[in-house]
């Protein structure tokens, strides 16, 4: 039985181990050949406008809410 | 007069078992540790709150709900019941929560230095070498664990909250709550658990190492990276295709850029609430009979053990890469592999910089820190689909 | 043709029993209350709306699903079972909207005046009084309720929704329609039921006195509270703890600080989307067979009843708690104690400033208001335990 | 050894048949269609992924839960098979969303021009020449339609993504993956499909015709319109009430203006959670086996039709509107009568600007577009029921 | 069995279609009547503060947003 | 019959209002000796910061939001 138990848990190992390492470094050959791909066929500007999308996406702020802000400092402005 | 009697009867004070009284001081505990001690608040809340509550006498948070012959419904379950059964039993709130998490993740500084990603593998050794640990104690007699338990038991080392939880559930409910409890408070320890491993095994020198800046990352990268990692997933690892699924949908909805409204839901309030529950749910398995045994003591050393090696071995292997490799890698950033998002990572910042006060490490140790959660969740896949083989 | 006779089989005109019709009326009728009259209309704008819909015929809202032999669905229920069957026979949306309330509540005002504790208690004469009358209706012959309906009409008086909807469900479900109408309108109602009450029992100098400036609370007494309600509950009152657990739960995760976003989301858009499905789920219990006998009308009257009394016994302690203590207690304050938050309490005030313009009772009232939550919810318990041994 | 052999045959690799290849390139299609091509990213992006999912071997997304004798979960179902059989067959995620649609609809262009009510149904002419279409397919033995497909395809012209899904889920499950892509896809594709036809039906002159100002609204008809639809389809047409209800009550709480809390909530975070789930729960329907096939090519091909047919008769009878009435209709306002919500609107303003730069369609064509949410909606309950009744 | 299934198409579209016209029409006139009714006993201005409540309907701006915007500005004017 | 169901409401409103009134004057002396002994041994501050929590608790307006508002402040008072 313990040998068994044993076994098996060497057996998680061995091939955990194992598959966690070959998928991984399949995931870094097959990203570093994405990347390439991307950069040589569909270049692209690292996008500007995505800092403004991450806020919009991580808080409340919506585009009204700046649309109100700067209206209050023209109009601000405007006395 | 038997009203009274009744109500006494009823009364906690006349029911309680020892026991019972036990994990509400450990629930009390919790809510201590997550309040004042700031221990992943979010989770052990929720999980502290739920002890309590499932270890009240003759409240029957847990009770299963009656039907008569013709199968209407007597009496309600417990409220705990329905939360563990719809979303736990389910494993629908682990995923929900992975999606939220693949939407908050930003996976820049892992594209910028994929070779990154080794770390990530390196940390899971953890997960592996407990599983191994907790065997031997079984063999030796110390405690009684099967090979399920050990696999969950392992988990732990993974430093992630959702996936730990996914595969207890899975595997061996019994000890979900010490397993999750064990895994959020190491996740919350971390600042504390891994900078000695980390200065024993650097020298100052390589801790002040400098890093290259990393170099941008395009949209159509972000968006190509959640869809190439799922391909893989289905094409060679199935049974972590739950997981990784969830976590890529939720992180190409964030990078997509046209469901920004369905993606700051998933970050926000479907996460929020689907913690709420999942909290709670753990809870209900933190009653006396399931928590308060030697193999809860040996479940939190393992896990411990698989945190500290974890954190050794993705030290390691950044400081072999860093040999290796022509660019230079701070070995400290080998830590951030075990997951624990983003504390992790901060450390290896702060770490860093008491070697070096101009050294910024951050960015660089987000990639291996978010390989760390694909790592832990591929660990996850093998371990479930060959346990179950053991099993039958 | 027989496609002709079909539709015509199958529309409203041809089906639609007197009953029904009257039962639309009043659904419009509830509507219109919310909307123009502003009665409640977080909840009677569903109720309302789900009582027009469950009372569509043939539409099948309340249909329940159809299996085969092999288990197999054949044809799904209706929205309303689901609904029902998920949510309120379960108990979980009273619970989570609950729990959403504690989120909602600071407790302050009554922990700078903890003595206020005895005015929600007080207020709560009103629910047992009306359990009494409701039984003495039924040994008079004029109407025919149960103890369980006796003790579902007297929660009536605990002028709390979600509390009132719990104890229905699980007590006497057929007159949850009517039960959670009157709690709710009569909530509504408060600023026009009690004032004259509140005057009648109270000499203008009594009206006129200025209570003491209450003093600050620290944040450490706001996190133990709930707490320390939580521990109360599960040694004197397990029976009470599903309402109260999660009424705590909510209020220390508002209080904690450290897990707002819970707390946000359990105070907006879960509360949110609970309250639509538990008014719709409510409303399906609003049918003409259900809704449209004489013991509605008794229970109306008896709810009326209920408030009255709990108002009176409110404000008859405060008089006496005035007489004996050595601070001056505005007996005023002592309405508030039927809960009905924040109602009763802007009533205390708005009376108490007729009498003398440069009183502020809203704090103080905000004490016995919250106070009489607490209140009803442990009648809650007593009478769903109570009640359920009769039964046995 | 045999574990190596075992991961092997748990691979993907070794279990994907061709079929499940060819729907994940379908899925990654959809995708590319949603993310580059902007086509309703909010459905396709959840669809596509869900396709990827559940076509991945071995993941077991679509298994059902295995109960032992005595009912305890032996092994619990796959994340699709939940959301599938909660959310889908109980027809609760379409209505959820329909009740969202609702909470976002503006009725104001058609209350001030009610006659655009008929271009709504002028427009559904499309639907039910598309159900002929398609038994004719079957007759000629092209194709293989029952009845039940054919209202099922028929619905695509309805040009309403959750009336779609709502009528497949309960007529034809099988089909629904195809149904509710070609109906998104459609939905995209409005701003091709419909310019040329509305060009070919109409002159420069009929294009460039102004249409007089639209009234003022006030807020008590925005208040009575849903209930007065709600009224009506219960006296009429109770077989439309589920979609129709949720409709109004959505609608309702919008312009209620004393429940904008659950308004909110209902076009925000509830529908945005619910069609994240709708969206994968459509994708567990595409499965090789009940996607690739004839059928599929006749359901796009007859969906695009039925667009067509649809556009072409909102565009007829606006024209013949225009010979009638006194007021002036521009024809281009009829083709938005398909729905597809507001995107139609907005192309019927868009030709018209060519013909007439100065000219503003769009207020004067949200009327129909409206409308033809309702008509479609009648649509749906007419073909559920009378297909029903054809099956019994 | 072909001809049941093109009758039964026939019957969906006849029977479909009209009750759709039908209903419609209905409609059409209830809503007018409904509008006239509103408009003679129950006349009311086109709400004014109803952009306002769309706003804040569609969007996450809340009263206090704008509370705190208008205090920002007073703040800054009164330097 | 009657007089059971009598005697049960007698019962319900005993003992109900009974345990209603016990159990709130013990939670009465509880929260008191509770306050006093946090006041005594866990002395603190009236909470500062908890106003601003509270405010953000109850409504969606994000640090962030704040922050964009100084922002503007700043780059008009620049101006
Ligand atoms: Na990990
Ligand atoms: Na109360
Ligand atoms: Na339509």
């Amino acid at each position: 039985m313990q040998n068994v138990l044993i076994e098996q848990g060497f057996a998680l190992m061995l091939y955990g181990m194992g598959v966690v390492f070959i998928f991984l470094t399949l995931l870094i050959y097959a990203t570093a050949g994405m990347s390439q791909v991307v950069q040589r066929w569909f270049p692209q500007a690292p996008e500007p406008e995505k800092p403004v999308r991450k806020k919009s996406a991580k808080t409340a702020v919506s585009p009204l809410t700046i649309k109100i802000i700067q209206a209050a400092i023209e109009q601000h402005r405007a006395r | 007069m038997e009203e009274l009697l009744l109500l006494w009867n009823e009364s906690g004070l006349a029911q309680m078992t020892p026991g019972q009284l036990v994990m509400m001081v450990v629930g009390l505990l919790l809510l201590y540790l997550a309040i004042a001690k700031k221990f992943e608040p979010l989770l052990l809340v929720p999980i502290g709150l739920g002890t309590v509550l499932v270890n009240i006498p003759g409240a029957g948070f847990e009770a299963a709900p009656v039907y008569d012959a013709l199968g209407h419904l007597e009496s309600p379950g417990g409220m705990m019941y329905y939360i563990y059964d719809v979303g736990i039993a389910s494993g629908m709130f682990p995923l929900i929560i992975f999606m939220g998490v693949g939407a908050m993740t930003d996976f820049g500084p892992l594209l910028a230095n994929p070779k990154t990603l080794l770390l990530g593998a390196a940390a899971q050794f953890g997960i592996f070498a407990t599983v191994l640990g907790a065997v031997s104690f079984s063999a030796l007699g110390i405690f009684d664990f099967t090979i399920n338990d050990a696999a969950s038991i392992g988990i732990i080392g993974g430093a992630d909250g959702p996936t730990a939880i996914f595969v207890t559930s899975k595997l061996s409910p019994d000890i979900l709550g010490a397993v999750a409890v064990a895994a959020y408070s190491y996740m919350a320890l971390v600042p504390i658990i891994q900078p000695p491993i980390m200065r024993a095994l650097t020298t100052p020198a390589e801790r002040a190492i400098k890093m290259e800046q990393l170099r941008p990352v395009s949209r159509t990268e972000k968006i190509v990276f959640p869809l190439l990692l799922l391909i893989l997933v289905a094409l060679f690892l199935p049974t972590a295709a739950p997981l990784l699924g969830m976590f890529c949908f939720g992180n190409l909805m964030r990078e997509a850029g046209v469901v920004d409204r369905l993606s700051d839901t998933a970050q926000n309030a479907l996460i929020n609430i689907v913690t709420i529950f999942l909290g709670l749910g753990v809870g209900s398995k933190m009653s006396a009979d399931k928590f308060l045994n030697m193999e809860t003591l040996g479940i939190l050393l393992l896990g411990a053990i698989a945190f500290c090696i974890g954190t050794a071995c993705g030290v390691l292997l950044a400081k072999l890469m860093n040999k290796l490799s022509s660019h230079p890698i701070n070995p400290l950033i080998g830590s951030a592999g075990v997951s624990a998002v983003p504390m992790a990572a901060r450390v290896s910042n702060k770490v860093g910089q008491e070697a070096n006060p101009h050294n910024h490490l951050l960015m660089h140790a987000m990639g291996p820190n978010v390989a760390g959660v694909i790592g832990s969740a591929i660990a996850a896949g093998v371990m479930i689909s060959m346990v179950n083989s053991f099993g039958g």
